[in-house]
């Protein structure tokens, strides 16, 4: 027993505290899970659920442009997501645990659906053709208003769990769990999964993928299957917290903030686009406390974008961790910055005669 | 019904294509995703509304002006910001796009969210062919088609059209002519600010000012510039054409189409590109094609 | 005899108004060690990227182990057992070299069910091994030099486990001693080397090169095209004494140095 | 000397791809580069023109990879390396890439006009345009035509009737005779006799030593980024090194 708790704290001291980042990570998300005991507020309690929600989105745009699919539309799996899950939930009386899984595979469905035309396109052409499916799908809402509800959207819907904390907690667990799968599936280096590697292979050059026997359209279709599902996912949870179903969700510039939150935050990477969210939707949020920050919020943010970028230009998060951390330079493992040596091979981390 | 939607078809359709080629043309040449692009066309029209209807300067004086500064401000955007970071295409698209929601929230802060409207620059109507046509409405065709002249004129005939020509083909190699390619990357996006100016001085008395109101055509321009192929000015002008025919007939002819004129447009749009994955105009080379 | 492992017929590319390749055909045993040679811009890498179906071909018939692939999109054909390399590398630059090698190892045809991700950056290094570069298997592709990137190329070829190769200038930049070995490693892997499934047979290869003197020790047979048509075809002796490919090859005042 | 390169080195992230390469080429000369493929020939002509430092450039602030550049280059007595290209362009000093590259949307015309963008006066643009179609009789017939239709062959005279449209005195071209015919390639290397007829310097670099030796006064050859002979048609062709390195026979 003594020896597991040994093995454990070892794993522990080796895995995740030599290294920054996961460190950053561990105490973020140990911080979420204890807040309640700090603080009940609900008001609190709300942006940081919303910006749960929103970290799923833009996490989940990510994993498409993990392949090179910059996707102008995002919102397309959102908003269909969402929108089936309230109908489901108001005509069938299902519960959110049943309708927000629902909700993600129909979003795979409405992903798969539009993965296949812009299999043949590519780069900006992709883009502007992903920005129109949701606007397209706004349309067919309003051509049907007595079933989707129209402008006003569907209300009615049952709420995620009996209280606030209940849906704090949901929306966080739902959170760290999606996020970390999402990562492992985009992750190069993963060691249990295999789609990493091949998405970042078709992103970097798709002629040699193919050319390795790469069936790259199975792979394209495959992180629109899963984009669209945590996309949905994400659309279920809104909808049951906000109790709403809208065509708010389906706008053109809430498909643009996910691919704000996560250029901001490092694009690629899974993890920055959850620390896009955190720091920008928080942000936002937080100005509006002020009576002054409640005109100003956009412009400061927009001023924190522009700043940011201009200096970042690959991502706050992919930034940071270039100062904090240095990989080895003979066997690649990741360490603290202030190190000397590397904590596996002893290498010596930096070379003596830098100037 | 079928003269109006010609002549509000010819309207919008111009309008799009001043924004769409301004666009394009940046686009083409420094590779900047300019986001901003409609933003600068709204500042202009604000700028117009206050010059006329705060100060009280006749419309012709006002316009002059706010192009110029319109221009200014788009030059200082793109050596201050675009330029810097420009081989990070993703980073360029989200300044350009945090820069218009700046101007936005600034109009905002400073002229409130009210839908404002600029007096005609000229009032009253005219009979061609038996239709009513208002002044504006022949100004704003008008005006657009001389713009596009001009443009077709400048990059055609004169030298420095021919070098915007040459960078935006191979820029390399237009080094090797003695091209100077950042300032002629500069003097591109001052064109296409201008252009963007240009557009707001002849269309903005037909549209309720919004800060909002950049939004809309932003998608229009972009739909339009891919339908016409990247890159190519005159595919963006096609594409002009087609999107803002397809909006006026949506919004006229269907019921309840002021709701669905993006969508249907767009639609369009998606149609063409499966059809045609370059765009109308596009052009790709085999060896780069996937 | 039954049918030709790679047959080529009538193979022609227009590029707009330039003919690239014109009624080229040609065929490769299974055994066989193929040279493609011809002056620079003779359209020597445009055929291997018809065969490959990276370009499509105005017209024409590949057909690979008696099944007609043209135009099949390329990964069915890399799964058929037909690789291939770039002249101008493509390495995925930012992953890892053995990250780059791993991706050909996941495909279909030299996929194993069930396997760990260990084991597939196992056979990847294995690849790497065999091509000299298990050094930099940790590196990002973008620090590799020119040579090595080349030995990418042939890892990433090997690592489908091909029964056909085409290797496109595969000593291109290569340094002397390098190409030495990088011949050495190919006539190892065509006389059935150790890797993976080719264990007991190696591939055969159709290979593009302009360095004539170790490309003429590695082949059986070699093809010379000009103006993307064949000129010449026969052993290397018989090719190299063929006065219309000295011409073609090294330009009209030289033959007098070679006869 | 007129132009006079001292240690040119480029390095692309650790890959050599000229290792210290000196020469030079006096006023009126036609001095011709020969060797293999990847011997870094077109490397040193994009060095000369100052595109490498604008690749540079451009890549500066990214993680695309990182270009070292050193050494001189000394054009009628200034230094280039320190130049921009269009600066270098604007000294005479002009270079025909691979294979023409027209501005390929553009008519043959209005690429002699984009050459001609350095010239301000209309009068001197004219009269070279005669004179560029006197010398390309093939131009003057396809002026109207866009020039990605353009065959081999008429690409590369584009490409050099360009370089003379900006008041070249000295070209660089880099292998014109890439994938022509012969008869193409005889015609093509009697229009480069004439062109360096008008007194303007030439430095070719070119793969077909037979052409490049009948034209040349003086040759450098070149293998693996280094400069490893110089001298004479028929002092190099009596060389046993010239047919090892590069013909590899």
């Amino acid at each position: 027993m003594i020896d597991y708790i040994r093995w454990v704290y070892q794993w522990f001291k080796g895995e995740i505290l030599a290294i920054p980042g996961r460190v950053i990570a561990v105490v973020f998300f140990t911080f979420l899970l204890l807040l309640p005991l700090i603080t009940t507020s609900p008001s609190t309690l709300r942006f940081l659920i919303m910006a749960c929600i929103f970290a799923i989105f833009a996490a989940s745009w990510d994993l498409l442009a993990v392949t090179g699919q910059v996707s102008l539309g995002h919102a397309l799996f959102f908003g269909s997501a969402g929108y089936t899950a309230a109908l489901i939930n108001i005509h069938f009386g299902l519960p959110a645990w049943i309708t927000i899984p629902l909700g993600g595979l129909s979003a795979v469905v409405v992903g798969l659906l539009a993965g296949i035309p812009a299999l043949r396109l590519r780069g900006f052409y992709l883009s502007l053709v992903t920005l129109a499916y949701p606007v397209i799908l706004t349309g067919i809402i309003f051509v049907f208003p007595d079933f989707f509800g129209g402008e006003m959207g569907l209300i009615g819907i049952s709420r995620l769990s009996g209280s606030r904390v209940g849906d704090y907690y949901t929306v966080v667990l739902i959170m760290a769990f999606s996020g970390f799968i999402m990562w492992k599936l985009s992750d190069a280096g993963s060691k249990v999964l295999r789609t990493g590697v091949v998405f970042h292979a078709i992103r970097e050059d798709e002629i040699a993928a193919r050319n390795s026997g790469i069936n790259t359209v199975r792979y394209k279709l495959m992180a629109y299957a899963f984009s669209g599902f945590f996309g949905g996912v994400a659309g279920g949870l809104y909808i049951h917290f906000i109790r709403i179903a809208g065509p708010s969700s389906l706008e053109v510039f809430f498909s643009v903030q996910a691919l704000l939150w996560a250029v901001f935050g490092g694009m690629g990477t899974i993890y920055g686009a959850i620390v896009g969210v955190f720091i920008l939707f928080p942000l936002t949020e937080y100005l509006r406390i002020y009576e002054w920050g409640e005109a100003l919020r956009f412009v400061i943010v927009s001023l924190v974008l522009i700043f940011i970028l201009l200096f970042m230009p690959e991502g706050i998060s992919v930034w940071v961790l270039d100062k904090i951390e240095i990989r080895c330079r003979r066997c690649k493992v990741v360490n603290i910055a202030t190190r000397r040596n590397c904590r596996t091979c002893r290498a010596p981390l930096r070379l003596e005669r830098e100037k | 019904m079928l003269e109006r939607i010609l002549v509000n078809g010819l309207v919008t359709s111009g309008t799009y294509a001043v924004l769409a080629v301004g666009f394009s043309l940046i686009f083409g040449v420094a590779k900047i995703f300019n986001m901003a692009h409609t933003a600068l066309y709204m500042i202009t029209a604000f700028l117009i509304f206050v010059g006329t209807n705060q100060l009280g300067f006749p419309y012709a004086l006002s316009a002059v002006v706010s192009v110029g500064a319109t221009i200014g401000f788009g030059l200082i955007c793109y050596a201050l910001l675009f330029d810097r970071v420009k081989v990070h295409q993703t980073a360029v698209m989200i300044i350009s796009l945090a820069v218009a929601m700046l101007g936005q929230e600034i109009l905002l802060l400073t002229l409130s969210g009210h839908y404002r409207g600029i007096a005609p620059f000229v009032t009253g109507s005219i009979d061609i062919l038996g239709v009513a046509v208002l002044y504006q409405h022949l100004f704003t065709v008008l005006g657009c088609l001389a713009t596009l002249f001009g443009l077709w004129a400048l990059l055609t005939k004169t030298n420095l059209g021919k070098a915007i020509r040459a960078v935006a083909q191979d820029s390399e190699t237009a080094n090797l002519m003695g091209i100077n390619v950042s300032r002629v990357c500069l003097i591109t996006m001052g064109i296409s600010a201008g252009l963007a100016a240009v557009a707001a001085v002849v269309a903005a008395p037909l549209e309720p000012l919004h800060p909002g109101m950049w939004m809309l055509p932003l998608t229009m321009i972009l739909a339009a510039v891919v339908l016409g192929g990247l890159g190519s000015i005159k595919g963006s002008v096609f594409g002009a054409i087609i999107l803002g025919f397809a909006e006026t007939i949506v919004v006229t002819a269907v019921p309840g189409g002021s709701f669905l004129r993006g969508a249907v447009s767009l639609a369009a749009m998606v149609l063409v590109l499966i059809a045609r994955p370059e765009g109308l105009f596009g052009v790709v080379f085999e060896e780069e094609r996937l | 005899m039954s049918a030709p492992f790679l047959e080529v017929t009538g193979l022609t590319k227009n590029f707009g108004g330039l003919k690239a390749v014109s009624d080229v055909s040609f065929k490769v045993g299974r055994d066989e060690v193929v040279g493609l040679i011809g002056p620079n811009g003779a359209g020597k890498t445009t055929i291997i990227r018809l065969i490959t179906s990276i370009l499509k071909p105005t017209s024409g018939v590949v057909s690979f182990k008696g099944e007609d692939i043209t135009g099949k999109p390329t990964a069915q054909i890399v799964n058929k057992g037909l690789a291939s390399t770039f002249q101008v590398v493509k390495p995925f630059r930012n992953l890892p070299v053995v990250a780059n090698v791993m991706v050909p190892c996941l495909c279909p045809r030299s996929k194993r069910k069930g396997e760990w991700v260990k084991t597939v950056e196992l056979r990847a290094r294995d690849a790497l091994e065999f091509c000299g570069i298990a050094d930099f298997a940790l590196e990002p592709a973008s620090v590799l030099s020119h040579g090595d990137l080349k030995r990418l190329e042939l890892a990433r070829a090997i690592a489908t486990e091909p029964e056909l190769i085409l290797l496109d200038e595969p000593f291109g930049g290569l340094s002397p001693a390098e190409t030495t070995l990088v011949a050495k490693s190919l006539r190892r892997l065509h006389k059935g080397g150790r890797f993976g499934r080719l264990h007991s047979e190696g591939p055969a290869m159709l290979i593009v090169e302009h360095k004539l003197s170790e490309l003429m020790k590695i082949v059986d047979r070699v093809v010379v095209i000009n103006f993307g048509a064949i000129i010449a075809e026969g052993t290397p002796e018989e090719v190299v004494a063929n006065k219309e490919v000295i011409k073609a090859y090294i330009g009209k005042e030289v033959s007098r140095l070679v006869s | 000397m007129y132009l006079e390169v001292n240690g040119i080195t480029v390095l692309y992230d650790r890959a050599m791809v000229l290792n210290d390469v000196s020469f030079h080429v006096d006023k009126g000369e036609l001095v011709s580069l020969v060797g293999p493929n990847g011997a870094g020939k077109s490397t040193l002509l994009r060095a000369l023109a100052g595109l490498i430092r604008w690749e540079k450039d451009t890549l500066k602030g990214t993680t695309l990879g990182k270009i070292t550049l050193e050494g001189s280059v000394l054009f009628g007595g200034e230094e280039m390396m320190r130049l921009p290209s269009h600066d270098i362009a604007k000294r005479g000093l002009i270079l025909c890439p691979e294979r023409g590259r027209p501005f390929r949307e553009m008519t043959v015309l209005e690429n002699l006009e984009a050459g001609a963008y350095l010239v301000k006066d209309k009068g001197v643009v004219k009269e070279t345009i005669d004179r560029v179609y006197g010398l390309f009789p093939v131009l003057d017939k396809r002026r109207g035509q866009v020039s990605g239709t353009l065959s081999g062959g008429e690409r590369t005279m584009l490409s050099i009737a360009r370089a003379l449209m900006s008041q070249a005195r000295f070209l660089l071209i880099d292998e014109p005779s890439v994938g022509l015919a012969p008869l193409v390639k005889e015609d093509l290397f009697s229009r480069i006799n004439q062109v360096h007829g008008m007194g303007i310097t030439i430095l070719l670099s070119e793969q077909d030593i037979g052409f490049a030796f009948d034209l040349a006064t003086r040759n450098y050859v070149m293998s693996r980024g280094k400069v490893i002979a110089e001298g004479r048609a028929d002092d190099l062709l009596a060389d046993e090194l010239i047919r090892k390195t590069y013909l590899g026979l």
